[in-house]
């Protein structure tokens, strides 16, 4: 019973610890509730996404897939391409995304098949695979493009003629989903319908007479969002996805019963790699520059640390995860500077408070996971014995 | 042989337009006709293989045709509106110029201007002006810059009623 | 006989090599000179030759690729700024032991004279107990973890450097060299070292030929100082203790079934790990001439990681031939590409080579076959 | 099922015949199966059951080893399996010791791994099937359908980590029966892990099974079990079938000898006077001092009270027994009943409790290094992962235990600095290179290089090194050949000759330990079934094998 208790406590512990962090430095941000739920409607529209190719791996047994900023690289150079072709708006962020299907799907093959060859320590080999890669992605866009991979347009290219310049303007997709179908939240005392019409354009409007200023709400993301959850259940339901728990719970005893192990291991990284590939291009149609050679570098450690705040492990992860996951971390991630600023003088504090909050909860996150693996396997080899009779 | 094929082509062509069906739609026909024929022999394991490559394929021809789709329609245009001097054309007075409707553009003698639009083609309007600044003229025109890039529009060649005033973007 | 050599070499290793020469053999055509360059890839060996060598304990007891390095390095950085900021205090008390104790030769004269060594070797002495301590948590830490070492130790370095990235906000340093001006408090992101001990070591006996046509330089202090660390690391892993901890990484129910106390062999591995990265990081900073804080020791790991396995180590087996001849391919490498390669195609392709090297071999050194049955 | 070609025998064997490296396994094995027949397959560890089973199966193991000799017939037509798969879809089954289930899935999941049910969806024809999704419904009926075929009641829905380990069997068996076309079924120890109630249903549910037609092949060592369920049993012995007869005219008695056989070589030795029994409760069997050495009176060398042993598969319970200076005692049993579990529990490598006393005092327990400090050695039957440093060379593996343990072959001050001494290493393991005959380009070579047999003497090598004055042996001819078997076995024997040595051999090979040993105990189930001299008639060792139940059994026919 008390056993039960202190495995419920420690199951959430993280969530818990989180949402006491941000109770004490909400206030101390003094932030308004409207503009913090903007920010959170915003990063939840811009990273949800990315969180989510992740639950698939570790569905699959491959714990976290570090591997997964080579999908942000793969969506970046569809990015590139649509820059440099002019496409914009909805075309264009769905042409970025068939462009970078392929590349993705070749990756994410890539990756698999080397983390099969590592099995055992999956986790650290797709991390340095992701280094790795970053080298080969810097070479093609520093070096081949513009040189052999023919990209002409100047407000892309480096002043010396071939390589992309380090920060990339996305105006022609900036926001274009988010604003797709406009909606606001508003406090004022407005037109009293739901579909209002200011200036030609037709808005979604909710009244909260609570609420103080007005909240734009990413209506399209989401929906696109929901739509990804709803795959992912369905997935589950899928012999695929069937197959994935079984090689996630025992590789040896799927293997015997004929599921084929490394490939559908495989598969599971492509489809994490592709969307990761659809999330990075959502989180930049959001912020609307592209840093060339940075953007795809933190990808990875924000989403795994955020799904990890969520209190998911490295061997469960479910959707709500997720989603708690990403409105506590990126609360911690609004408030922490103000906070920091408020409360010693110093908005670095904050900066740092919250890298080394990403940094810790992984390292935290992979310890008890390996820690708990490895008291399991001594109970799994406890309960192999019968009763003891000396006793 | 060769020419036999395209021939063989050309007659087929002429052939289906007179039924008023393009080679495009005369695809997807053939495309679902191979369809339904593996659909009905799907009982048979061989056919049941191929048909799922034949999918696959399709899908992946489907794929292609809306990447180059979304590429048709989503290419942005720089279109630069000019009003100087070209081929025996004066420069005119005053043009506003606007394009799908939206907010016009005032252009002057010898001046240049320069709007964005997105997709195949767009409409243009523009509203020339005398010395007085009465409106002269307005004209109309659809103008489809397919999938060149940007676009240079001289007015004055427009306002002459000469065919060839789309010309390539100035460098 | 070449196959033999080939076997014994490795694939890689001599693929870096004759790259490496190929370099050096470009060199003059592209009008890059090979003297300095060799002279650049000597003084990098030296700075970075002690980090390296702190890979061996942990390989060696079985504890995987130490990719914490970042927590020994922090230890480093610790000593290196207490030694800045306690600096006039210790010459004093060392000033204050001689005359109380009447040693003749500890006297004002020699204190001036030998003020950077001394400066240099306090970094030291206060860095390596911190990081003994340090080592000592995060070796219980990873005895408890077995098995997932080397992502956890990623992480344990990460999380240990944005959390010192707080700390050196906080805590109470007070020299204003190495504070930021306008706050008074909090340290600065770059530190020189100029006037503390900069160069202690690469200078010491360095052999410094300038002439029309050649310019040499041989950091021989700082080579000495690596040889006596590199033997040092050589006589403790052929002592009892040292024994016991390559038997533990070879086969721990081995070590275990003759008495060994695993965990215990770790333990000292880790501990000894961190106390060679803390010593390492303190001798890149006197050649390199500042201490970088804050991020600075963030990717540090990793380098160090891919030379050992540049130099023919594998994830559990590693020596001390592995580091020299790894540390000399891959920081000659580092330095061969950007001066030889730029100059052939104008653009700077070093940082990318790194990237996909280093990387390549540490990815090269996961994905070999483990020995079965273990 | 059964209205097959009823000349026809569903599986029938000519001649099969197996070799691993040169070391005969199986030879000449014929035998039909028919359907809905029971067969009771019986034999000794390493009779040669499981290769038996690896054949029929297409295990890779055998055809990467060179294939097998003679020929197989499913329904009258030759087959040749090279995968299990192939197996699998001519409609033989198998369930095996170790449980091959998903803990976290529920009993449908399990049984129908990788057979799901799935519903149509257009998404198939593009992808694969494997984007359909589950039809869960139609998969519990199909679950509960085959658990009812066994006659137990399981819950489909039930997760199988909560499960007993009882119903786990069973699950495994619904697994095969649920595959459509499974026609012969081999279960291997399926009651070894059920209490009796359980492996009643089992049996009753098995004879259900086999009147529907499937046929089904029983390996179990719980003879009784075996006499109950199976028309006919087949005995293999050293890779030979002994016998194929029916149940009926076979007795558990004469199935245990037939066994372990060798009843002509009974050596000629007087009965022993019993001497007073040291063993508590269920010994029946007692004492008997060496025929060959007189040695009474004498203090033991080591002395066993009430050990038990947590070690995984080999589980000791409740075991005592003395073992006198000087004499080399045996310890046989069946695999998994706990014989490798005492030295190894005396060694502290496993959880132990109980106690252990060297030459009268006690022994720490849990800590190899007190046992090795009290002069005590021990060879591991794991070989390559106990016993040796594969990657290292010869002379640190002979060397490494004495050094750390008694501070030899180092140089300096002692607990200050003290560095390995190369030169005495190399030179001691040259020693033993000689001394031993082990074949290698000397003391430099690593130990991984080396064959089995020459890795078994450098396993001795390290514990003569230390010197001991009780050697404890685990399986020491265990995959080596005839020719390194002898000189391991003789060098053992001189080795406690020359220096008094008492020395413990642990081994699966009744034969070899009757023939060093001077005493033999018998493990059964974590228990000491008995200790015999090792002259007593082999028949008297298979019936303490077979077990407690036996025991029992044959106690109300004599």
């Amino acid at each position: 019973m008390i056993r039960k208790l202190f495995d419920i406590i420690a199951g959430n512990a993280v969530p818990a610890v989180f949402i006491i962090i941000s109770a004490f430095a909400i206030p101390l941000s003094g932030y308004s509730a409207s503009y913090l739920i903007q920010e959170l409607l915003t990063r939840i529209g811009r990273n949800s996404f990315l969180i989510l190719s992740l639950l698939i791996p570790i569905m699959a047994g491959m714990g976290l897939n570090f591997g997964m900023v080579l999908g942000a690289m793969a969506g970046q150079i569809g990015l590139l391409f649509i820059c440099d072709w002019g496409i914009v708006g909805i075309p264009g962020m769905l042409l970025a995304c068939l462009i970078g299907t392929p590349i993705a799907i070749v990756l994410g093959i890539f990756c698999g098949a080397v983390m099969n060859r590592a099995k055992g320590r999956e986790m650290v080999t797709s991390y340095i695979l992701g280094f790795f890669i970053n080298g080969v992605y810097q070479m093609t866009v520093l070096y081949l493009m513009g040189w052999i991979i023919p990209i002409t347009n100047p407000a892309l290219l480096l002043s010396r003629g071939y390589g992309v310049r380090n920060a990339v303007s996305l105006l022609g997709i900036r926001g274009i989903l988010d604003n797709l179908i406009p909606a606001i939240i508003t406090g004022t005392q407005g037109a009293g319908q739901f579909f209002s019409v200011q200036g030609g354009n037709a808005f979604v409007m909710i009244q909260l007479p609570f609420l103080e200023g007005s909240i734009r709400i990413p209506l399209a993301t989401l929906i696109v969002i929901a739509l990804f959850c709803v795959f992912i259940v369905w997935f589950r339901k899928t012999k695929l996805g069937q197959d994935m728990r079984a090689i996630g719970q025992n590789q040896a005893v799927a293997d015997s019963a004929g599921i084929p192990v490394n490939r559908t291991r495989i598969i599971a990284i492509v489809i994490s790699t592709v969307l990761a590939c659809y999330g990075q291009i959502i989180y930049l149609q959001n912020m609307g520059t592209l840093n060339t050679y940075n953007s795809h570098d933190q990808a990875g450690m924000f989403s795994i640390a955020a799904l990890l705040i969520g209190g998911a492990s490295v061997s469960r992860a479910s959707i709500a995860n997720v989603f708690v996951g990403v409105i506590l971390f990126h609360l911690m991630f609004i408030v922490a500077p103000m906070a920091g600023k408020n409360l010693i003088g110093e908005a670095q504090i904050g900066e740092y408070f919250r890298v080394f909050v990403s940094y810790g909860i992984i390292a935290i996150a992979l310890v008890l996971h390996a820690w708990k693996r490895n008291r399991e396997r001594e109970a799994a080899r406890r309960s192999l014995r019968g009763n003891k009779g000396g006793e | 042989m060769q020419e036999v094929m395209n021939e063989y082509i050309v007659l087929l062509t002429q052939y289906l337009t007179q039924w008023g069906i393009s080679p495009g739609l005369a695809g997807v026909i053939l495309a679902v006709v191979v369809w339904l024929l593996l659909y009905l022999g799907r009982g048979l394991g061989v056919f049941r293989f191929l048909m799922r490559w034949y999918q696959r394929l399709l899908l992946l021809a489907g794929l292609v045709a809306l990447g180059f789709w979304l590429f048709y329609i989503g290419r942005e245009h720089q279109v630069f509106l000019d009003n100087k001097p070209m081929n025996d054309y004066r420069a005119l007075e005053q043009v506003n110029v606007s394009i799908n409707g939206g907010e016009s553009v005032e252009i002057m003698a010898r001046e240049r201007s320069v709007k964005k639009t997105v997709g195949p083609e767009f409409e243009l309007k523009a509203e020339i002006f005398d010395e007085d600044g009465e409106i002269v003229d307005t004209i109309t025109r659809t103008i489809t810059p397919k999938c060149s890039k940007d676009i240079m529009i001289n007015l004055p060649m427009l306002a002459g009623g000469a065919e060839d005033f789309v010309l390539p973007a100035p460098r | 006989m070449i196959g033999r050599f080939i076997q014994n070499a490795g694939w890689p290793r001599i693929i870096i090599a004759l790259f490496l020469l190929g370099l050096f053999i470009a060199a003059p055509f592209v009008g890059v000179r090979v003297d300095t360059s060799l002279s650049n890839t000597l003084v990098r060996f030296g700075m970075n030759g002690v980090m390296v060598l702190a890979m061996i304990p942990m390989v060696q007891a079985g504890c995987g690729l130490n990719f914490g390095l970042p927590l020994g390095i922090i230890a480093g950085l610790l000593g290196a700024t207490l030694s800045i900021e306690w600096n006039v205090e210790i010459l004093a008390r060392l000033a204050e032991l001689g005359a109380q104790y009447k040693i003749s030769w500890l006297n004002e004269a020699f204190l001036t004279s030998w003020r950077e060594p001394i400066g240099f070797a306090s970094a030291v002495v206060i860095a390596v107990p911190i990081a003994a301590v340090l080592g000592w948590f995060y070796g219980k830490l990873l005895n408890r973890v077995k098995g997932d070492e080397m992502m956890i130790a990623t992480y344990v370095g990460f999380s240990s450097v944005s959390f010192m990235c707080i700390a050196w906000l906080l805590l109470p340093y007070k020299h204003p060299t190495m504070v930021w001006g306008y706050a008074g408090h909090g340290l600065r992101t770059t530190i020189s070292v100029e006037g503390y001990w900069l160069h202690v070591l690469s200078d010491a006996l360095a052999l410094d030929i300038n002439t029309e046509n050649i310019h040499l330089y041989i950091p021989t202090g700082m080579l000495i100082f690596f040889a006596v660390m590199a033997f040092l690391v050589w006589v403790f892993m052929r002592t009892k203790t040292g024994t016991a901890m390559t038997a533990v990484g070879s086969n721990p129910d081995f070590a275990r079934a003759s008495g060994v106390n695993v965990d215990r062999m770790r333990t000292i591995s880790v501990m000894l790990s961190t106390v060679l990265g803390a010593i390492g990081i303190i001798v890149y900073e006197q050649s390199f001439g500042f201490i970088q804080l804050y991020m600075g020791p963030f990717y540090m790991a990793l380098p160090a990681v891919a030379s050992i396995l540049l130099g023919g180590a594998s994830v559990n087996k590693a020596g001390i031939l592995n580091v020299i001849v790894g540390t000399f391919l891959f920081q000659g490498i580092l330095t061969m590409t950007p001066s030889v390669i730029n100059s052939y195609l104008q653009t700077d392709m070093s940082e990318v080579i790194r990237l996909i090297v280093s990387n390549g071999m540490i990815l090269y050194a996961l994905t070999r076959k483990v020995r079965a049955g273990r | 099922m059964s209205d097959n070609n009823n000349n026809a025998p569903l599986l029938r064997l000519e001649h099969i015949g197996k070799e691993f490296y040169g070391n005969r396994v199986l030879s000449d094995i014929s035998f039909d199966i028919r359907a809905g027949e029971i067969i009771g397959l019986v034999g000794e560890n390493g009779a040669g059951k499981s290769t038996l089973l690896n054949i029929l199966f297409g295990m890779p193991v055998i055809s990467s080893t060179g294939g097998h000799e003679g020929v197989m017939f499913i329904d009258g037509r030759k087959v040749n399996f090279t995968s299990p798969n192939q197996a699998l879809a001519h409609g033989i089954g198998m369930v095996h010791q170790e449980f091959s289930l998903i803990p976290g899935f529920t009993a449908t999941e399990n049984i129908l791994l990788n057979r799901e049910v799935l519903n149509g969806s257009t998404m198939s024809y593009v992808f694969s099937d494997r984007v359909s999704t589950l039809d869960r419904q139609a998969m519990n009926e199909r679950a509960r359908a085959a658990i009812n075929t066994l006659g137990v009641n399981i819950s489909p829905y039930m997760t199988v980590s909560e499960m007993p380990v009882g119903y786990k069997q069973f699950i495994e068996i619904a697994r095969e029966i649920d595959r459509k076309n499974t026609r012969l079924l081999f279960l291997d120890e399926p009651t070894a892990v059920l209490t009796e109630t359980e492996a009643e249903i089992l049996l009753i549910a098995l004879n259900k099974l086999a009147r529907s037609g499937i046929a089904i092949v029983f390996i179990s060592h719980r003879l009784s079990e075996v006499k109950e369920l199976c028309s006919r049993v087949i005995i293999l012995r050293d890779g030979r079938l002994i016998t194929d007869q029916k149940a009926e005219e076979l007795t558990t008695r004469q199935i245990a000898s037939l066994m372990v056989g060798r009843e002509s070589e009974r050596r000629e030795v007087p009965q022993e006077i019993p001497e007073a029994p040291v063993e508590p409760d269920n010994v029946n069997y007692t004492l008997s001092p060496s025929p060959k050495k007189k040695k009474k009176k004498i203090k033991p060398a080591l002395k066993v009270d009430h050990l038990w042993v947590d070690m995984p598969g080999e589980t000791v319970r409740d075991v005592s027994f003395e073992v006198k200076k000087g004499e080399i005692f045996g310890i046989g049993g069946l695999a998994g009943h706990g014989k490798l579990g005492i030295p190894n529990g005396i060694m502290g490598l496993y959880p132990a409790g109980g106690s252990v006393r060297l030459s009268g005092r006690k022994l720490t327990l849990n800590k190899p290094r007190a046992a090795l400090g009290r002069k005590m050695a021990f060879v591991s039957e794991d070989r390559r992962g106990v016993g040796l440093l594969l990657d290292e060379p010869l002379d640190w593996n002979i060397t490494f235990t004495a050094m750390q343990t008694q501070g030899r072959f180092l140089i300096g001050i002692p607990y200050i600095f003290q560095i390995r001494n190369e030169h005495a290493m190399r030179k001691e393991a040259k020693k033993f290179i000689d001394q031993l005959e082990i074949r290698c380009t000397g003391p430099h070579q690593k130990a991984g290089e080396l064959s089995g047999g020459n890795q078994q003497k450098v396993c001795l090598a390290k514990a003569f090194v230390l010197r001991p004055d009780v050697l404890l042996i685990c399986e020491p001819t265990r995959g080596i050949d005839v020719g390194a078997k002898t000189l391991v076995l003789d060098t053992l024997r001189n080795y406690n000759k020359e220096n008094g040595t008492t020395i413990i051999i642990t081994s699966s090979e009744l034969e070899e330990l009757r023939s060093v040993c001077d005493r033999v105990a018998i493990v059964d189930e974590g228990r000491i079934a008995g200790i015999l001299p090792a002259s007593s008639p082999a028949e008297e060792f298979g019936m303490l094998m077979m077990g407690e139940k036996m025991r029992v059994a044959l106690a109300a026919t004599e």
